[in-house]
């Protein structure tokens, strides 16, 4: 459903991301690792739209989408979560879940909109809530990090995605969260890339993993091909391993 | 070292801290555990004088803190690497370390050491580095410093495990330095902290030896929510 | 207004002029002129007594008519005079028609300005540049003239008035119009470069910081010594020559009015003035002079202010006698070529009215 | 030839208008506060040196001592100026503006009370007064000597030293620099001081090109706007190139295209948004 | 038992609008003609000022050329009215007309700047505008203004009505378009460009829009300007007037419609009646009036922060 050909982005004389080429079939859950500055964030970025990649093509459910703007692909079914949590901070979290659900209906551009509808919508921003186990009416900018952080995922959520790119989403979850989120989005029917340094994440959701270093890819498989590989532990795990193996 | 006593502080109405109390002895590390939202961010900030306590008393040696402005408690020797980097987006790394470094043991060099890849990207500001490198430069920037004290605000976050795990050497090596660090992840706070204090709406509800810690699952089960 | 005619004992005078703002310079002197009047005449207008209500317009239409509205409406005022920058005459004219206050105007220049209860002490803008292009063709001869003002209705119609004054005496079609943004131009350099090297003589329209700007960039850049200048009144008038300093002297321009002029009403006005605040009056000055002076002529004549203002005749003014024409009423008076040397504006010739401005 | 002197001049404007907003960018550009008095603050300059000197030319030693009279009084008032935007810090463009906005017509009508409301300018200089060749003022050249020095002064404190890296992380993060033990009070104080005396000081170089008169303080003020947005409000070298582009639009420009010449400085600066929206050196946040 | 309290104030401030609103429309029975008048002029301030107010609190667009809006609307009904038809109604509909297609116009550029380099564009326009209401004598009258306007016909307490009527509506619509799908959607864009792009909207648009709302309403009240003193000059949409309604947001709150509404009428007759008592030293009072404000009413008038529930 997603194919990356030679995708580029330059970054001055750096190479963020460096000719990678990768598919996703429909409904995989493919995990993206790598050692920090590898290039992930940026290539999420170019996936979404936000950047303008330097080179080579992005294909989504077959067709070009390389130029198109980012909300055309968010319309689409491309949602992301960003690394550093991206909310509307001066909204209540309710209203930034039902930003999302709005977009995702076709409403956002209504002037006007019936009780009925209104209700309809309420009730849906209260499961995405639920879910993440957030309150309403606090503003987005008085939550603590991992509660900003659960946020930034219930709003993609609130897309229903095709496609769902997170960047990091345990990132600052705590122990107890990150276990529950795991089991969330093993559960999700979406096709799923996912960024994240916490492997007991990774490889509790993963059904195939990427590993990136210094723009390109230099491994790809299954989880078990990835924890074998000596490559993957000497630029990226270390003795981790020792602990997630 | 420190002993913090009955510290209570909140943001306008609400209060997030309720009768915080702990003490460090020096060149020790503690790990602050808790989950999401439980006061720990708020304890630190409130240590540094980012969040102003309400009440109770922050001593460090014979000084007190509690009621000293952020620079007047960065100036009695203790550093800060924030949940969530802040970086000085529009410096380069270069010079966020350059502006950050006093006299003492921690050099920009041995920041480089400590961090290779920031050495690759010293001309980069600091909203053009990805999220790890500036995880990294935070904790330079408070190295650099040669604190007495050190808070430490979740600095795994979105580091790598290689990284991580050479982070957590460095913290286990600081001489003399004591450490207050705030961690999701277990194994680095377990592998660099002394003792371990679990936090619950807004007050520490357990303390132990890190050895201690490691024996208790039960007390990770009903403080932390994890299973294992 | 016709309400306040019961009352005839006191006549009410609501003067709009700028305290404020841009033209805030020329408010002083017409403010001061205007109470210099009354100090001068027991307060008295036409017998009566009188009293001076002092608006502040803020250079701006819309407030100076709704100050218009509050003269006519709340103070009840016999007449409305004052009046610095044409757009906010142009609105109170309007407000005050409909109020049936009648106007004074003591500066605003815009020609459409006057009709019915609309009376003018100072001048058109067309009348300004007219007599200098008169003026030009006998003193700077019959070709070469270049033009050159702020690119605004005031600047427009008095190089419009002067290419009529000019042509029409013989003169030559000016060979070219240099136009300057009005308000925003802080350096005549580029301008002055464009004067063609065949022209003979500038003949320009600037006003307050302008006209300083503009005298000093004419000298310090050469151009007095490539071409010859003539200027409309502003530029060497009394409110801005100070400033121009030592830059001012030898211009030749074509105004109203000098503090040199040689008669007994001037002399007072001028030994009056100078006694106040030490210095010579400008043209602002003697214009709201000689407003409150023909209000207190109408006003003793008596009847309908209105009526009376359109039969005053002639005023004695320190600017030489002048009469209002009959149907815009406007001043039919004498322009003068003033040439500043040694402190003060020398009148060198007199330009008698033509009926064809 | 003659478009050689408009296009020299264009220089010497420039280096008046890099004086004026020099001060504004590091205010606005470097502390974030956005300083509305900075036109009231060049007149304060301009109308203090009247006040003392008055129209006449004095010497150049006179002259130079009204100059530093005013960076003083510029430090003055920029003391005040710095206690009274403290509290608005964090409050946002907005609040400053109307506060810096009350407090520039408080200075401006106060000086138009003590002065009064006429029309005046300075003399240049003795010695400064003529022109060179007979066709160009000497003090302009003088002008544009004294911008060159200031423009290269203010650049290496700003961009080549420690000083400068501390007054941009105080932006970026006051509290965490704060929290590595800096003042930074201190630095926002520095920078408010010197922002102020420069603008003075424009008051006072400025005065025999522009003259002295209400209203004085909106349009220098507009014409600094627009010099820090055109440059982009990054840095010391923004400015000086907003100053130079906009002092050769005002002039250069006007001359070549007479006709748009009341649209050019604002169809110059919509333009260069447009292309870059935010300014010739600025980056996009 | 929130919401219930939201519910509830939300009752009490609706009873208030109507209270006001039929205060208001007593007045003529209270007022002499030219306190009538002004404050014709003042709420049609207010309206504006409550337009720009969506754009800069609501919208976070901060705009220091909101009177060309004011301009293109005055010139339109004006011109509507020397040229067309003595009908007010469709003096106004012109003019709305005249303001969504002159934001439109403008707006698509101005968009794309933000924050201080949108104050600065938004400059730039009204600058231009101003210059081209100066340069098209023909149509405009050029700097003396279009003074020709034939009278409205309505006498000043009609015309107090109709001004009345006008802006409530305007207000209302303004208020109803904030808290509507769109509204809220423009505060997204206000916070957060980067995620409102991500949740797939269409962010130029939706700034585009709120220019739009702002303008046309701001067109409306410079209709009611003109119609008010059958007069328009280029002055109207100066920098200085574009300050005015800014200030007037700032002092009224810009968190909220309601606060820059009153502080436009409040500022209008503050300065009247200043400038009457007080001659050239109105000036220096209301910038000490600006100082002491922003210290006194952090938030403006009526500015509380509050979050928008869902
Ligand atoms: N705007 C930019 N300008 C210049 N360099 C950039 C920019 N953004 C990112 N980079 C660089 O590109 C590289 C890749 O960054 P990216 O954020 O994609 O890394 P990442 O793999 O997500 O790392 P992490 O795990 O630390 O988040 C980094 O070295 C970073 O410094
Ligand atoms: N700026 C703020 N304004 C209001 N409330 C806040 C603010 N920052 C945090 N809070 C609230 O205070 C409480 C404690 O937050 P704090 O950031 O200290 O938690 P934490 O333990 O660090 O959580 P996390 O693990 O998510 O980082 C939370 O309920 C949070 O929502
Ligand atoms: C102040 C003057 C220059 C005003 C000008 N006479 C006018 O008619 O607007
Ligand atoms: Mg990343
Ligand atoms: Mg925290």
């Amino acid at each position: 459903m997603l194919r990356l050909h030679e995708l580029t982005m330059r970054f001055g004389a750096l190479n963020a991301v460096d000719g990678v080429s990768l598919s996703v079939g429909e409904g995989e859950r493919r995990a993206l690792i790598g050692p920090n500055g590898a290039g992930k964030s940026t290539l999420f970025a170019m996936i979404a739209g936000a950047l303008r990649p330097s080179g080579g093509t992005i294909e989504f459910d077959g067709q070009d989408v390389t130029g198109l703007p980012e909300h055309r692909r968010a319309r689409r079914g491309i949602a992301r979560t960003f690394q550093h949590s991206s909310l509307f901070a001066g909204l209540s979290c309710a209203e930034n879940v039902a930003l999302a659900v709005r977009a995702r209906r076709g409403l956002g551009m209504r002037a006007w909109l019936g009780s009925g509808r209104n209700m309809d919508i309420k009730r849906e921003v209260t499961g995405y809530l639920d879910l993440m186990e957030l309150s309403e009416e606090r503003p987005a900018g008085a939550l603590s990090h991992g509660e900003a952080r659960r946020l930034e995922v219930a709003m993609a959520l609130a897309q229903q995605p095709r496609l769902l790119l997170l960047d990091e989403p345990a990132a600052g979850m705590s122990s107890a969260e990150s276990a529950r989120f795991a089991e969330l989005i093993q559960n999700l029917d979406t096709t799923l890339l996912i960024v994240e340094h916490d492997l007991d994440v990774v490889f509790a959701v993963a059904s195939h993993v990427t590993v990136l270093a210094s723009g390109k890819v230099i491994a790809d498989g299954s989880p078990a091909e990835i924890k074998a590989s000596a490559e993957v532990e000497r630029v990226y795990l270390g003795t981790a391993k020792e602990i997630w193996c | 070292m420190l002993t913090v006593e009955a510290l209570t502080s909140g943001y306008g109405q609400g209060q997030v801290l309720h009768e915080a109390a702990m003490e460090l002895p020096p060149g020790k590390a503690v790990a602050v555990l808790g989950r999401n939202g439980v006061g720990k961010t708020t304890f630190v900030h409130t240590l540094m004088g980012l969040v102003k306590p309400w009440s109770g008393s922050i001593r460090l040696g014979d000084d007190e803190l509690a009621g000293l402005d952020t620079r007047q408690i960065a100036r009695h020797g203790v550093r800060i690497v924030p949940q969530g980097r802040r970086v000085y987006r529009s410096l380069t790394v270069e010079e966020t370390l350059a502006i950050s470094s006093g006299p003492g043991e921690w050099t920009i060099e041995r920041v480089y050491e400590l961090f290779p890849s920031l050495a690759a990207r010293r001309g980069h500001r600091g909203d053009q580095l990805s999220g790890g490198e500036q995880e990294m430069l935070a904790i330079g920037r408070a190295l650099l410093g040669n604190p007495r004290l050190l808070l430490l605000d979740e600095p795994s976050e979105g580091l790598a495990p290689l990284v991580v795990e050479e982070l957590g050497r460095a913290l286990s090596s600081l001489e003399g330095m004591s450490i207050i660090l705030v961690e999701q992840n277990l194994h680095l706070a377990v592998a660099v902290a002394d003792e371990v204090r679990c936090m619950v709406k807004g007050s520490f509800v357990y303390q132990a030896t890190t050895a201690e810690f490691r024996r208790d699952p039960a007390a990770a089960k009903e403080y932390l929510g994890v299973g294992s | 207004a016709t309400q306040s005619a019961a009352d005839d004992s006191t006549i009410k005078v609501g003067a709009i002029v700028s305290q404020t703002g841009v033209y805030s310079a020329l408010g002083d002197d017409m403010e001061t002129a205007m109470k210099l009047y009354l100090e001068g005449h027991g307060n008295k207008l036409g017998g009566k007594q009188a009293e001076l209500i002092v608006a502040d317009d803020a250079g701006n239409p819309e407030t100076g008519q709704q100050k218009a509205k509050q003269l006519t409406l709340e103070n009840k005022v016999d007449v409305i005079t004052g009046l610095i920058a044409s757009p906010v005459a142009v609105a109170v004219a309007k407000e005050a028609g409909a109020q049936k206050t009648p106007v004074v105007i003591a500066n605003a220049g815009a020609d459409a300005l006057g009709g019915p209860g609309v009376f003018r002490v100072s001048y058109t803008n067309y009348m300004h540049g007219y007599a200098a292009g008169k003026y030009a063709v006998e003193a700077y001869g019959k070709e070469g003239a270049v033009l050159m003002g702020a690119d605004y209705s005031a600047g427009t119609e008095t190089l419009k008035g002067f290419e009529d004054g000019y042509t029409k005496a013989g003169g030559a079609k000016p060979i070219k119009q240099i136009l300057t943004p009005f308000g925003k131009t802080q350096n005549f350099q580029p301008y002055l470069s464009q004067i063609p090297s065949e022209a003979k003589f500038l003949y320009t329209f600037y006003a307050g910081g302008e006209a300083i700007t503009f005298a000093k960039n004419f000298k310090q850049f050469g151009y007095d010594s490539k071409i010859k200048l003539l200027t409309c009144q502003n530029i060497t008038d009394e409110d801005v020559l100070q400033a121009i300093g030592a830059d001012a002297e030898g211009i030749t321009s074509v105004g109203l009015y000098s503090p040199a002029l040689d008669n007994p009403e001037n002399a007072a006005f001028v030994s009056m003035w100078k006694a106040k605040t030490g210095k010579n009056p400008s043209v602002v000055a003697l214009q709201s002079w000689d407003a409150m002076q023909l209000i207190d002529k109408a006003a003793a004549a008596g009847g309908s202010l209105s009526d009376a203002l359109a039969k005053v005749g002639e005023i004695k003014s320190p600017r030489g006698t002048f009469t209002l024409d009959a149907d815009k009423h406007n001043p039919v008076q004498n322009w003068y070529a003033r040439t500043y040397e040694g402190g003060v504006n020398k009148v060198v010739a007199t330009i008698p009215p033509d009926p064809a401005s | 030839m003659s478009l050689l002197v408009t296009a020299f001049d264009g220089i010497a404007f420039g280096c008046l208008l890099f004086v004026l907003a020099v001060g504004l960018t590091m205010i606005f550009g470097l502390l974030d506060v956005l300083n509305l008095a900075h036109g009231a603050l060049y007149m304060a300059g301009g109308y203090l040196a009247f006040l003392v000197i008055g129209e006449v030319p004095t010497s150049l030693a006179v002259f130079i001592g009204v100059a530093l009279l005013a960076v003083v009084a510029g430090l003055v008032l920029g003391g005040g100026l710095s206690v009274a935007i403290r509290p608005l810090t964090r409050r946002g463009h907005l609040d400053q503006a109307l506060l810096t906005m009350g407090l520039a017509i408080l200075l401006s009508e106060f000086l138009l009370q003590v002065a009064d409301r006429g029309f005046h300018s300075l003399a240049a200089p003795r010695g400064l007064d003529g022109s060179i060749a007979g066709s160009y003022p000497a003090y302009r050249v003088a002008v544009i000597v004294a911008g060159l020095a200031i423009a290269g002064a203010t650049f290496w404190i700003f961009e080549r030293t420690r000083a400068g890296a501390l007054v941009r992380a105080a932006v970026d993060d006051p509290e965490m620099l704060a929290a590595s033990g800096v003042n930074v009070r201190r630095i926002r104080l520095s920078v408010v001081l010197a922002g102020c005396a420069l603008a003075t000081l424009a008051g006072v170089l400025g005065g025999p090109l522009l003259n002295l008169r209400a209203g004085l303080d909106t349009e220098v003020l507009v014409l600094a706007l627009i010099v820090i947005v055109v440059g982009g409000l990054a840095s010391i070298r923004g400015a000086a190139l907003g100053a130079l582009l906009i002092g050769q639009v005002q002039t250069l420009g006007v001359a070549l295209v007479p006709e748009l010449a009341a649209y050019l400085l604002f169809a110059v600066m919509a333009a260069v948004l447009l292309w870059r929206p935010a300014g010739l050196f600025g980056r996009a946040t | 038992m929130r919401g219930g309290d939201a519910r509830m104030s939300r009752l009490t401030r609706r009873l208030a609008f109507a209270a006001a609103l039929v205060l208001l429309a007593a007045m003529p029975y209270m007022l002499d003609a030219y306190r009538l008048d002004l404050l014709a002029g003042g709420l049609a301030y207010g309206l504006m000022a409550a337009s720009l107010a969506f754009l800069v609190g609501h919208g976070g667009l901060p705009s220091l050329g909101h009177a060309a809006f004011l301009g293109v609307g005055a010139y339109a009904a004006g011109l509507t009215a020397k040229h067309v038809t003595p009908n007010v109604a469709l003096q106004l509909l012109v003019a709305i007309a005249a303001g969504v297609l002159f934001a439109l116009l403008t707006g698509w550029f101005a968009v794309r700047t933000r924050g201080f380099f949108f104050l600065m564009f938004t400059l730039a326009i009204g600058e231009i505008a101003v210059q081209a209401a100066t340069r098209s004598t023909r149509v405009t009258g050029g700097d003396n203004g279009l003074a020709d306007i034939p009278p409205t016909g309505l006498d000043v307490v009609t015309f107090y009505w109709w001004a009345l009527a006008v802006v409530a509506v305007g207000f209302g619509v303004l208020v109803l378009l904030r808290d509507g799908p769109l509204g809220r959607s423009i505060a997204g864009a206000r916070e957060n460009e980067a995620r409102m792009a991500a949740l797939g909207y269409h962010v130029t648009g939706v700034r585009l829009a709120a220019v739009v709302i702002a303008g046309a309403v701001c067109a409306a009240g410079g209709a009611l300007v003109e119609q008010k003193d059958t007069f328009v000059a280029p002055t109207h949409l100066e920098i200085g007037v574009s300050v005015l309604l800014l200030i007037m947001v700032l002092l009224g709150g810009r968190q909220t419609l309601i606060g820059p509404l009153i502080a436009g009428v409040g500022l209008i007759v503050l300065r009247s009646v200043t400038s009457t008592a007080l001659g050239e030293l109105w000036l220096l009072v209301e910038g000490a009036l600006f100082v002491i404000c922003v210290y006194l009413l952090p938030n403006g008038l009526l500015g509380r922060r509050r979050a928008q529930a869902a």
